[in-house]
């Protein structure tokens, strides 16, 4: 059979002189589920938005079941059977999960929207697809992982041939990420074609029947998935061997740093979203929370940062009371945090990567000269955190909407890690970051923690958080249902009781751990 | 190499905007030649008028001034991403405050002077502080807090103008003429070896020492956004409010300084239209001008650098119509139909899809060079 | 603005060149259309006068400019403006230019301030004329109430306003209902004030709005109520395309600024205009007046009528005294 | 005057007439900014699209004698200074603000230059016999005691304003159309990637919005009044815009915004007759409206604060129930 999808010589630059693609050449078969991997910036998603009309390639052919096409918007694209899940979110936020999904395709009786109908539609989608959503909740108040079901939905609504997911699993809990690939194996069934990005290799021996490496903008290799390892696609992307694993010395236990104490939170809707939490985090551990997604772990944090005003309780750092105080209050007591949403609020994407990475400390020294931000103080920050982190940029002027989508990740990250906090504060840290600098993320949080760092882990991906935290409590339903104070000796299994609301540890039991 | 030069975004611009220029300016000749007699001299008067004559230039430097303030006005606010068409009631009561400071208080000039423009940017900051206000802790639309203001503003000064400042019997809504304690000084200061281009300037063209001033404002703005911690916190509210917040910024204060300080420039243009331009207060006092830093903000990109280029081409560009108007037999609508064509395409982004196309072309062959080139600037 | 083309070579040597500088635009139902329909009728009767007209817009700033180019530029022999903006603006540029002459109309400069020796300054009493309109209503309310539209709160206007409530209320009227548009172009608001005035009883609206005013006339006619006009016979103006309307307009008050400026360019070409002085002229000098058109004339009863030409023999011969906001 | 005989008028039938007619202009405008407004672009131009309307309505119907033909005309000219617009943003790439206010420029003068050539007058249309809109009685409902002197004997566009406000509502929230358009001013690359046009949304949405602010236009010269005369819009189309906003972005909102301006520039003019300073008493539309926007959002922060309250307590007396 001829590919279903052909790239041929595929060359890209962006406007400000970027080369994303070298001379790519790619082809997808009919049928197959074909993983695409690369570094940060390596050129994926511009690959993905020339195939899928979004960007125009400077050079090369796109063949798309043997005829060669010139898609000039997502629209052809769309006609041509073709569908894909963003890396980004591509929501309308006032609208709701069912009116996000049949955006552009929406049942109608008699020329109007029949509401119901999209709401049916959503749910029959979502249950045949294992995907769970609210149909009726307002985009802008679902949390990450919701937005992320939703998207792939939407892809799945328009029943698209061929379809890209542009790494859909980055904040999917493991299971979720399961119910993705059972609907990506029943898609293939149906004779679909699925395009795959992911940085967790893992995933990628799972599912996938070929996989191909991209590099600097040039294809390293295809192959079939069975003749790869993780170690050796690892060593291909980056050209060197990769650890997989975190090294990580016994944790020092210091001093209390954060107290939070019977916090509970009420949401506009009356929802009670979080009850009567209470945990303490020390210096020098590593806290992990696990729990599902939507079990209040967004609210906690946010609550903890002062972005969302809470309904009662406290909460001290080192004594100090940050509970309903401003994001700057919380900040100068010594918390930084890594938000689960970089674009809502970890990044400002038309201004500079420099100028992100000040935004916890323009005001004060050495940042701050006399009246002025010191630009020079600034411009050393940038080339550093760039250097250590890895950001892929020729400048730290340059704007943020310039990077790749792991990059801006490391952005956040490079910012949250130098500000020197007492508590760190890292929701899904490693959200769409490579391999290599996943590792190194990784190195860096443990770190952090054993120089005398207080670190909160929440994270969707439970390896990450089994493998890195010193402490784990688990969430559900906005209470605490376990604390776990040894992390290393809880299975996975064990956890995933807790994270479900079957198990409950009692009061006291928790007491005494926390 | 001239592709390569062609590429920079610079020398773009540049282009872009010479060849809309060149576009607009003959598009405009061709509908004066449809409506008048003596086209040619018509369309000179437009293109040279200006620097015609000493008083006409005057003139043109004096809107200039009034302009480039308005425009930095309008520019701080634009860049937080907030609307503001409050500047026409700022600069009312900016004119009004700093026009009774300079006919009542018995100050010496010396003080009365500098008191009145602080007076007026003070009224201005607070005026413009409102609308702030009512924005971040009403969370109240600044474009319908503005307007109304401004309708308010419009007749205090009415009010105040012509029942507590305007002479008994006087023959219009006007106030006495300042005097001279409280009227600006020429900018070429008043000493022997100037004595002639005061002499000139004062007597033809009075541009006065606003000029160091609006200057000095440029700068200052500038600094205030690009350098200090106020003006990063303002960019960053333009870029992503929930960035802002997020990372540690008071929004909310943001939001009032902004306006308010927007305000207090606008309230000093106001104070150049009394003690620079008419060197009295009367009716009616901002009513070519109150919208149009919005022109010269956008023009200028809200870039403080830009502005007082900007300030100046526009300013050209109304003295120039104004010029062909009173001294052509083109008529006055005319006019303001050449001059709202010029003002869509000048800022045409794109300036005629068939250029664009030749444009295109070029640099899909630049780009084939430089992927010949092997692409070096591949990062 | 609209004009004759410029000067050409061949023309005779004794063209005169006027230009009729309007500080404000053309089209404003008042005085400066008024001004330009006088100008329109020299150029007709007099062959060798040429008229540009410029149209300064209506920014105050730039009004003087107008005034100093228009005075520089050596083609132009006689300069033609009005309101007492320019009034203070003149004072200055006239002495600059003594081989120039000057007609300001609806102010008189201020003699003593300079030489203005070249400056012919003609006033207008609008207060007598609308004095006369104010007896008329007052003698024709069946209400003895009346109302008066203003198009903005200024002094000339006011002047208008002064004269007209002490015509009424000499007449017996109970209450005279002042309100102000704000403006001179927005016959909307126009017809709203004098809606809002027949709905508190008033049966006469005067109009002093330009082209507000036009609203007045609307209101009028669909409350078959009255409006008087202002500055010229606008009734018969109307009459031209909507004779039905006209029917709503008996009188208007008459202020002749085109009457006065033909007067003033004849006597200028006779070599008779009186320069360096000001005339006012008021009901005796026929500057102003009531339009006594075929709508007056049906319209009005008799004794009214009678009442009118005493009242204006009263002000010719000066036993009545007008209140006016100038002094 | 009196103020009894003020306070009689004001609550009278023939008041609450003038508000409806008073707010006719505003209404079909702001509609029009609103469409726009929810595409993602201010339309400063209403004021120039409504003038060209109100001069194209008044011309074609003095010279076609059609009062028909007039608004087919007038509608026409404010969709194609619409499309205008809309080609020299979207095609061009020009500033909408900067386009919007040339649009404007360009229809003042533009205006002003036909009347001048058509009639050699530059101040109105007086010398054409243009046609009016008819009025609308309907026999029921002017017969009913108050109401009926209220709304009886409108003319057709006030009918207009209603029906249109019903009809965008349903565009906007009923259609798929009204949900593209939607969707695209608030994230138009999410709309985008879902094969929604962009351009040619943004596109439609001008053009509505031109063919709703034509029939502003035409209510101040076809209805209100039977003539055209320079610059009469006056600046409704910024008061227009300044509804959209203080309605909250929704078509009911912005027709309520709307009539409560109207409702206070009627006030303004029956209150105009005390012997107050005309200065001060021509402020009250504008107070009015600022009191509006503040008491609207105080009490929206005060609906929020009262739930999150009640909430509270259930909550804590559920939990003592539990204990
Ligand atoms: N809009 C843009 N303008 C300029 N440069 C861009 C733009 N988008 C991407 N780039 C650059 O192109 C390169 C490839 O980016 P791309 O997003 O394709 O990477 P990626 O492989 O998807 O990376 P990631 O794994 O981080 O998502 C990067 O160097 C990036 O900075
Ligand atoms: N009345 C309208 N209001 C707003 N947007 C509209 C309207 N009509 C069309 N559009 C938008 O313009 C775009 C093109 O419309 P058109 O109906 O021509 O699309 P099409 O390509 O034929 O699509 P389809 O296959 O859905 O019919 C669509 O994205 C649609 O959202
Ligand atoms: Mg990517
Ligand atoms: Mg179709």
């Amino acid at each position: 059979m001829p590919p279903i999808i052909e790239l041929k010589a595929i060359y890209k630059i962006y406007p400000n002189g970027v080369m994303a693609n070298k001379g790519v050449n790619f082809s997808v078969e009919p049928g197959e589920i074909h993983a695409l991997v690369g570094e940060n910036g390596a050129g994926k998603s511009t690959l993905m938005k020339i195939i899928y009309g979004m960007e125009q390639p400077t050079q090369g052919q796109v063949v798309v079941e043997g005829l060669e096409r010139h898609f000039h918007s997502s629209r052809d694209a769309i006609d041509a059977g073709i569908g894909m899940v963003h890396q980004n979110f591509m929501l309308v936020p006032s609208f709701t999960v069912a009116e996000n999904i049949v955006l552009g395709q929406e049942p109608t009786q008699r020329g109007l929207l029949n509401k119901q109908k999209a709401i049916d539609e959503t749910i029959q989608i979502s249950e045949q697809y294992g995907l769970r959503v609210e149909p009726k909740a307002i985009v802008d108040s679902i949390n990450v992982g919701m937005r992320q079901r939703v998207e792939i939905l939407k892809a799945l609504y328009r029943g698209a041939n061929i379809l890209i997911l542009d790494e859909p699993t980055a904040v999917l809990t493991p299971q979720e990420t399961q119910e993705l690939f059972l609907a990506i194996r029943k898609l293939v069934e149906q004779g679909k074609t699925v395009i795959f990005i992911t940085h967790k290799l893992r995933e990628v021996m799972e599912v996938s029947d070929r996989v191909t490496v991209l590099r600097q903008g040039e294809v390293v290799g295809t192959l079939p998935t069975s003749e790869a390892t993780r170690e050796s696609l690892a060593r291909m992307m980056v050209g060197r061997d990769v650890l997989l694993r975190v090294e990580k010395p016994p944790a020092q236990r210091g001093r209390k740093v954060m107290e939070v104490q019977r916090l509970t939170y009420i949401n506009d809707t009356g929802r009670s979203v979080l009850n009567d939490v209470s945990f303490n985090i020390y210096a020098g551990e590593i806290l992990g929370i696990a729990g599902v997604e939507g079990n209040g772990q967004t609210e906690l944090v946010e609550i903890m940062t002062g972005l969302r005003p809470s309904t009662s309780g406290n909460a001290l750092v080192n004594g100090k009371a940050v509970l309903n105080k401003t994001p700057r209050e919380v900040r100068m007591a010594g918390v930084s945090h890594i938000p689960e949403d970089r674009l809502t609020n970890g990044l400002a994407l038309e201004a500079s990567i420099n100028e992100n990475l000040i935004v916890d400390r323009y005001f004060r020294p050495p940042y701050k000269k006399g009246a002025s931000i010191d630009y020079k103080q600034v411009a050393e920050l940038g080339a550093k955190s760039i250097e250590k982190y890895g950001i892929l940029t020729p400048d730290g002027e340059l704007p943020v909407a310039s990077l790749s989508g792991g990059n801006m990740q490391k952005v956040i990250v490079a910012r949250e890690f130098t500000s020197d906090p007492e508590l760190l504060i890292a929701a899904q840290p490693t959200r769409g970051i490579d391999v290599g600098a996943t590792e190194f993320v990784r190195e860096q949080l443990v770190k952090q923690r054993t120089d005398g760092t207080a670190v909160l882990l929440v994270s969707a991906d439970l390896g990450e958080v089994m493998s890195l935290s010193d402490r784990i409590i688990t969430m559900f339903e906005g209470e605490i249902t376990g604390v776990f104070p040894d992390a290393a000796s809880v299975t996975e299994e064990e956890l995933g009781l807790y994270m479900l609301g079957i198990k409950h540890q009692s009061k006291e039991e928790m007491e005494e751990l926390l | 190499m001239i592709r390569k030069l062609y590429m920079k975004p610079a020398v773009r611009e540049f282009l872009r905007i010479l060849l809309a220029i060149t576009i607009s300016l003959t598009l405009g000749f061709i509908i004066t030649l449809l409506v008048s007699e003596d086209p040619v001299g018509a369309y000179k008067a437009f293109l040279t008028g200006p620097v015609s004559r000493i008083n006409r230039t005057g003139e043109w430097i004096k809107e200039a001034i009034t302009l480039t303030l308005l425009g930095l006005s309008v520019a701080l606010v634009f860049k937080a991403e907030l609307f503001s068409m409050g500047a026409e009631g700022q600069m009312l009561l900016g004119a009004l405050v700093s026009g009774t400071i300079s006919l009542f208080v018995p100050l010496p000039a010396i003080l009365r002077i500098p008191l009145a423009l602080f007076a007026a940017m003070l009224v201005g900051f607070l005026f413009g502080a409102l609308p702030g206000y009512l924005k971040a802790h009403l969370n109240a639309n600044e474009i319908v807090s503005t307007l109304m203001l401004n309708a308010i503003a419009l007749r205090v000064y009415d009010y105040f103008l012509i029942f507590h400042i305007k002479p008994e019997g006087a023959g219009y809504n006007a106030s006495d003429f300042f005097p001279k304690e409280g009227v600006l000084p020429t900018f070429i200061p008043n000493v022997p070896f100037l004595a002639e281009a005061y002499e000139l300037f004062s007597r033809r063209a009075n541009i006065t020492i606003m000029l160091y001033i609006a200057i000095a404002v440029v700068v200052l703005v500038w600094y205030l956004m690009y350098r200090t911690p106020f003006g990063y916190e303002l960019r960053m509210l333009g870029a992503n409010m929930k960035f802002a917040r997020y990372g540690g910024i008071n929004t909310k204060k943001t939001v009032i300084l902004t306006f308010a300080i927007s305000g207090a420039v606008a309230g000093l243009a106001g104070a150049h239209l009394g003690m620079g331009i008419h060197e009295k207060l009367i009716a009616n006092i901002t009513i070519g001008i109150a919208f149009e830093g919005i022109v010269v903000a956008l023009l200028a990109r809200n870039n403080p650098v830009a502005v007082p280029f900007a300030a100046l081409a526009y300013g050209y560009l109304r003295a120039g119509a104004d010029i062909m108007e009173r001294s052509s037999d083109v008529s006055r609508e005319m006019v303001l139909v050449i001059q709202a064509i010029i003002i869509l395409l000048v800022t045409a982004e794109r300036v005629l899809p068939i250029v664009q196309q030749r444009v295109n072309n070029m640099r899909e062959n630049t780009k084939a060079e430089a992927i010949e080139e092997g692409g070096q600037n591949v990062i | 603005g609209p004009s004759e083309p410029a000067a050409t070579p061949d023309e005779p040597e004794d063209v005169i060149r006027v230009v009729n500088l309007i500080n404000g635009v053309l089209g404003d139902k008042s005085f400066f259309d008024s001004a330009d329909r006088g100008m329109q009728r020299v150029m007709a009767d007099f062959p060798q006068v040429q008229v540009k007209t410029i149209e300064a817009g209506i920014d105050p700033a730039r009004w003087q400019a107008a005034l100093e180019d228009a005075a520089a530029n050596e083609e132009y022999d006689v300069m033609i403006l009005g309101t007492y903006q320019m009034s203070e603006f003149l004072e200055i540029v006239a002495p600059q230019y003594p081989d120039k002459y000057f007609i300001i109309y609806d102010v008189s400069v201020d003699y003593t301030k300079a030489d203005l020796s070249n400056v012919y300054s003609v006033t207008y009493k609008q207060n007598e004329g609308s004095y006369m309109a104010g007896v008329y209503v007052g003698l024709m309310s069946e209400t003895g109430v009346v109302g008066v539209v203003g198009g903005q709160d200024i002094p000339v206007i006011n002047d208008f306003i002064v004269g007209y409530e002490q015509g009424a209320r000499e007449q017996g009227v109970s209450n005279v209902i002042v309100q102000y548009a704000g403006g001179w172009n927005d016959p909307a608001k126009g017809k709203e004030l004098a809606l809002a005035m027949f709905q508190q009883g008033a049966d006469y609206v005067f109009q002093v709005a330009g082209g507000t005013g036009v609203g007045v006339f609307e209101a009028a006619q669909e409350m078959g109520n009255f409006a008087i006009g202002v500055d010229s016979d606008q009734a018969q103006i109307i009459a031209e395309t909507d004779p039905a309307q006209a029917e709503f307009i008996p009188t208007s008050m008459m202020k002749n600024v085109d009457n006065s400026l033909y007067r003033a360019m004849k006597m200028f070409i006779e070599g008779t205009l009186p320069f360096g002085e000001a005339e006012a002229l008021g009901v005796a000098e026929g500057g102003v007046g009531l339009a006594k058109n075929e709508y007056y004339e049906r319209m009005t009863p008799d004794d009214v009528k009678a009442t009118i030409e005493q009242i204006e023999q009263d002000l010719i011969n000066g036993s009545i005294v007008v209140d006016t906001v100038f002094n | 005057m009196s103020f009894d005989v003020v306070l009689r008028s004001i609550f009278s039938a023939a008041f609450l007439a003038s508000v409806l007619r008073i707010s006719t202009p505003l209404i079909l405008p702001a509609l029009g900014g609103l469409i726009t407004d929810l595409s993602g672009a201010v339309n400063i131009a209403l004021e120039g699209i409504m003038l060209t309307s109100a001069f194209t309505g008044v011309v074609v119907s003095a010279y076609s004698g059609s009062v028909f033909l007039g608004v087919l005309a007038g509608v026409a000219s404010g969709v194609l200074i619409s499309f205008v617009l809309g080609w020299f943003h979207l095609h061009l790439e020009t500033n909408i603000i900067l386009a919007g206010i040339a649009i404007n420029i360009l229809a003042t003068g533009g205006t002003i230059f036909l009347l001048y050539v058509l009639t050699g007058d530059k101040g109105n249309s007086q010398s054409l016999a243009s046609g009016r809109v008819p009025n609308i009685n309907i026999p029921l409902i002017q017969d009913i005691p108050f109401l009926g002197r209220v709304i009886s004997g409108q003319h057709i566009f006030v009918w207009l304003a209603f029906i249109l406000t019903w009809l965008v509502s349903i565009y906007l929230y009923r259609t798929p159309w009204g949900t593209h358009l939607r969707a695209v001013g608030e994230n138009p690359q999410a709309a985008e990637t879902m094969g929604i046009n962009v351009k040619r949304t943004r596109m439609i949405a001008l053009l509505i919005s031109g063919f709703l602010a034509s029939f502003g236009g035409m209510t101040m010269s076809m209805a209100y009044l039977t003539i055209f005369q320079r610059e009469m819009t006056a600046g409704r189309g910024f008061i227009a815009l300044a509804a959209v906003y203080l309605g909250g972005r929704k078509p009911w909102g912005t027709l309520l915004a709307a009539i409560l301006f109207g409702f206070a520039d009627a006030l303004s003019h029956q209150l105009g007759s005390l012997r107050i300073p005309s200065q001060l008493v021509q402020t009250i539309p504008y107070i009015v409206t600022i009191l509006a926007l503040v008491i609207y959002n105080l009490r929206e922060q005060a609906v929020k604060r009262e739930r999150r309250r009640k909430f509270q307590e259930q909550h804590m007396q559920s939990m003592a129930s539990v204990e």
